[in-house]
């Protein structure tokens, strides 16, 4: 599969190669900018009604965005990511998920005798981009908590089910570890729901209760809006109150380049999903029918 | 290859250090010590120095400077101002109207204007690059060859830039010699090692007999002689880089330090009045414009072609 | 392993920009280094040219260019947008000049918005100096542009080679369209090519 | 550099918090009467040895604990420092108690305990030699 792109890959250059000496007498006077010609670029596919959709695919695809770190950008190692990522998903249904979401996770495992293994919790952290990405799923068993790590493109994860697809305040919850346990328990057998199309993606807005200290993180520093923070305070001591003000960095919110450095441009954000915008679309299209399908089996059952 | 003197460590000869000869390198010196004689002689002529006032217009401000009459240069002048625009101006421009080389001394009270590569309008500069590519280019064949083959220069015709390549003709003792790419290589690495040796360009101005004296080897030059002098008044110009001499009529640019990119690019054979004559060609760029790879290659191909300016009538070729 | 920050949408600067940002030592830390960048930020959209240390000028372009492409992204009725202008430019008067002067003058510019040029050092003691500068200012220009003088060596010989193709490019057009003319009438086509050619040789 | 920056250097110490190394406070999750008595009475069993060479434990490692005045052997069944992927990964350091025999004391566990935990103590046991298996045994759930 590898070589393939590669080969693909290599005869775009080729092809762009090709078409040098067709401009060569604009090229020679050396006047232009390289700016230049890279933005009309990026303009000539930009179209009104697509913009909006495109971009709001960040929050479901954030993996197909390259890590914004400027030494580890590839261009050519990006898109070959792009598409093995395209070709598993055609192979495996990987839902639409988010922090927060309850989901299980069927994989293969060579240890046990039924060869198969699925872990239902809730999703804690979503990071990583590219084939790298990964998810964390915690669930309190059997009143100890249990947190598995998986790679979104694990060749051996053989199933994902979203149980309860929603959001929660924050981006990762790695403050239930400290929480009560009735906030991240979830028995194994969970039924599915299943939300009608259209329907924006619910926010579930608990602010959970935490247990006294002590705890994993420093959580009276950060500004997490799912912790309670009235019945944090009563938890923490005197000093740790004071030291919370000398923890602050209310400048980083004018720290424009530091915002910079950590996201991709809205331009290079737009060419990615234009490039595997039909790819996605299609995949979107065929889900919806199976569920459909799905859908129609049920209300006879209960009938 | 054969026939081209450092091939075989092309890297390691320097054009002027060479063994040649007994005859060749007595002529070279003789050539020189009539031509340091000369310069000597007009020198000690001028007797006692006069001063004169030197007005330099530069965009940010004008400066006066007093010079010595028939001695000082505006090489000299722009020593007084700065190292950069000694490195920077080829030519300077007298009383806004006459171009002066910058090592031809000021002959009276004048106004001085600097000119280089990149003025709003460099039309003489240009001309007076190519003419100096031409003359160098002649520094280069006559110092190429193995010692067997005897060299003359004929002559270069006066610059046209866009012919696209610079022009020096010469006799040389082959048949049907056709250069391979790396005696062409080698050709271009003598002019290039020129460039980095920065040799100014001297200019005197001699008598007829002088000259024919200067180039009593050279028959074409001979020739040659009697229809220049007749031209202008009597008297020939003579330009001299390292120990080549050659005549020309000027101006040129100050230093081969302001020659950049530059190759040799082909040899064609041409039959003239004088016999069979070969003509090489070239293409160079100063040292400050910068060109991208792909560009130069286009120039440099289209160099190769024949260059047909003046092609046949070598009587005026002489007039350069 | 970093995921991209989904949060905010930002536009794409037209420089380069260092994978990390130089380290500007400052006895408050990082909060004094944004104001230490912070006044050359205001002094840039205030003056629209200065000269200062080059790694402070390099640092405070990024700054400059990230203000003004927000300011253009969001305009001036956008709460953040006008906080943020709030912060970096402490003369308020700037905060007008930045929404209802340089917005315009960069709204349809396809380049940075900013240059940054490297002065030369005399001595090795000093620091590097740097020019920033804001496009479009009203002063002199600093380096000469020699791509667009056609009189320049480089492009007059450039034109010549142009002219030439583009007369062997005729030349061959004109050769293919006699010789499908052949088929038909051979023998005055033919005639016309030689007298063709002998005009191009003269 | 003053005394008060060695304090301001930016190295974390949590990943070292969650290693399993000689003083460590365990967890027993079998019913063993003896490790019930240990977590009852609040006085867990420390880590006091682990058999292997690096010196820090995980899951399937041996260990020897020191458990209310006597020395007794276990099992990691489960630890808190990270894990690679699909391995989990548990809010304690779990331990089951075992004899020198590889029998464990207790007759049942009574937390998850993961998957891989039965490929890796095959591996360790050797005929005629001590035989872990028998922990998987008496596993209430695996995960």
């Amino acid at each position: 599969m590898f070589s393939n792109l590669y080969r693909q890959c290599l005869v775009e250059k080729h092809f762009v190669y090709n078409l040098f000496p067709l401009c060569k007498w604009s090229q020679c006077f050396a006047s232009s900018q390289p700016e230049l010609a890279t933005e009309s670029t990026i303009q000539a596919f930009e179209e009104p009604e697509k913009r909006s959709i495109k971009l709001e695919q960040r929050f479901i695809y954030p993996e197909f965005l390259p890590d914004p770190k400027i030494e580890w950008r590839n261009s050519i190692r990006e898109r070959l990511e792009r598409q093995d990522m395209l070709k598993r998903r055609s192979q495996i249904e990987i839902p639409e998920f988010y922090v927060g979401t309850i989901m299980a996770v069927t994989s293969f495992t060579p240890h046990s005798t039924s060869k198969k293994n699925r872990f239902l919790g809730i999703c804690i952290q979503r990071k990583g981009c590219g084939l790298r990405a990964t998810f964390v799923l915690r669930n309190i068993i059997d009143n100890l908590g249990t947190e598995v790590a998986y790679h979104l493109y694990d060749p051996t994860i053989e199933k994902i089910e979203v149980i309860r697809l929603e959001k929660r305040l924050d981006d990762e919850l790695f403050y239930l570890r400290d929480a009560l346990p009735e906030y991240s328990t979830f028995p194994l057998d969970m039924e599915p729901v299943i939300l009608p199309d259209n329907t924006p993606i619910p926010v579930n807005t608990t602010q959970v209760i935490l247990k006294p200290r002590p705890w994993v993180g420093r959580w009276e520093r950060t500004d997490f809006k799912g912790i309670n923070r009235e019945h944090m305070m009563t938890l923490i001591s005197d000093k740790m109150k004071m030291q919370i003000a000398k923890h602050q960095k209310p400048w980083e919110k004018y720290d424009l380049m530091k915002q910079y450095r950590a996201t991709i441009p809205e331009e290079e954000q737009k060419e990615i999903f234009a490039e595997v915008y039909s790819q996605l679309h299609q995949l979107e299209l065929g889900k919806k029918k199976s569920k459909r399908i799905r859908t129609f089996v049920k209300p006879k059952k209960s009938a | 290859m054969k026939y081209i003197r450092n091939y075989r460590k092309s890297f390691q000869l320097v054009i002027f250090c060479r063994q040649a000869s007994y005859s060749s390198v007595s002529v070279v010196r003789n050539q020189n010590e009539i031509f340091d004689n000369e310069l000597a002689r007009q020198t000690s002529d001028i007797g006692r120095i006069e001063k004169i006032t030197v007005n330099v217009h530069e965009k940010i401000k004008n400066e006066t400077f007093s010079m010595n009459k028939h001695l000082s240069t505006p090489f000299n002048v722009a020593q007084h101002i700065s190292k950069w625009m000694v490195e920077k101006s080829a030519l300077a421009l007298v009383d806004n109207s006459k171009v002066w080389d910058m090592h031809k001394p000021l002959e009276d009270d004048c106004s001085l204007r600097f000119l280089s590569f990149t003025d709003e309008d460099p039309h003489h500069v240009n001309k007076a690059f190519w003419r100096t590519c031409s003359f160098v280019l002649g520094a280069v064949i006559q110092n190429a060859f193995n010692d067997s083959i005897k060299v003359l220069l004929h002559s270069f015709p006066s610059p046209q830039i866009t012919s696209g390549s610079f022009v020096h003709d010469a006799m040389v003792s082959l048949d049907d010699w056709k250069p391979s790419s790396d005696e062409l290589r080698c050709l271009s690495a003598d002019m290039l090692k020129l460039s980095l040796k920065e040799l100014p360009i001297e200019r005197l101005t001699v008598k007829e007999q002088l000259a024919q004296e200067i180039f009593a080897e050279n028959k074409f030059k001979l020739q040659q002689i009697p229809d220049i002098s007749k031209n202008s008044g009597g008297k020939v110009t003579l330009y001299r880089v390292g120990s080549h001499i050659d005549i020309s009529k000027g101006p040129m640019i100050s230093n081969t330090s302001l020659i950049g990119r530059c190759s040799v690019t082909s040899v064609h054979s041409i039959e003239t009045d004088n016999g069979k004559l070969y003509r090489f060609q070239g293409i160079a760029l100063p040292k400050g414009l910068l060109l991208n790879h792909f560009a130069y290659k286009i120039l440099e191909d289209r160099s190769t072609k024949l260059n047909t300016k003046d092609y046949g009538s070598t009587k005026k070729q002489a007039m350069v | 392993m970093n995921q991209a920050d989904l949060s905010k949408l930002v536009s794409k600067l037209r420089i380069n920009i260092r994978p990390r940002h130089y380290n500007l030592k400052n006895p408050k830390g990082p909060e004094g280094r944004l104001e230490r960048l912070r006044i050359v930020v205001t002094g840039l959209i205030k003056h629209e040219r200065i000269q200062l240390n080059y790694r402070v000028a390099d640092e405070a372009r990024g700054y400059a260019e990230r203000l003004i492409s927000e300011a253009i992204r969001y305009g001036d009725c956008h709460a953040p947008t006008m906080e943020i202008a709030d912060y970096w430019l402490t003369e308020k008067q700037l905060i007008h000049k930045l929404f209802k002067v340089l917005v315009p003058r960069f709204h349809e510019c396809n380049m940075s918005y900013t240059k940054l040029l490297r002065l030369s050092t005399d001595h090795e003691l000093t620091r590097m100096q740097g020019v920033l500068e804001l496009r479009g200012n009203p002063y002199p220009p600093l380096i000469k542009d020699l791509s667009r003088n056609r009189n320049l060596l480089h492009n007059v010989l450039l034109d010549a080679a142009r002219k030439d193709y583009r007369h062997e490019q005729y030349l061959r057009i004109a050769q293919g369209m006699s010789s499908e003319g052949k088929k038909s009438n051979e023998e005055t086509i033919t005639g016309n090519i030689e007298d063709k050619d002998k005009n191009e040789k003269a | 550099m003053s005394f008060s920056n060695i304090f301001l250097r930016p190295f974390h110490t949590s990943k070292e918090c969650y290693h399993i190394i000689k003083m460590s406070r365990l967890r027993v999750v079998d019913n063993s009467e003896i490790g019930r008595r240990a977590m009852a009475e609040g006085k867990p069993p420390k880590c006091i040895h682990v058999y292997n060479k690096k010196g820090v434990g995980t899951i399937g490692d041996k260990v020897l604990v020191a458990i209310l005045g006597e020395k007794k052997k276990g099992i990691l069944v489960g630890v808190k420092k990270h894990q690679p992927p699909r391995v989990p990964k548990f809010d304690t350091n779990n331990i089951v108690l075992i004899d020198d025999t590889g029998t464990p004391l207790g007759n049942r566990i009574h937390v998850p305990i993961p998957v891989m935990l039965r490929t890796i103590l095959k591996e360790k046991t050797f005929a005629k030699g001590v035989d872990y298996t028998k922990i998987l045994a008496i596993a209430s759930r695996f995960v």
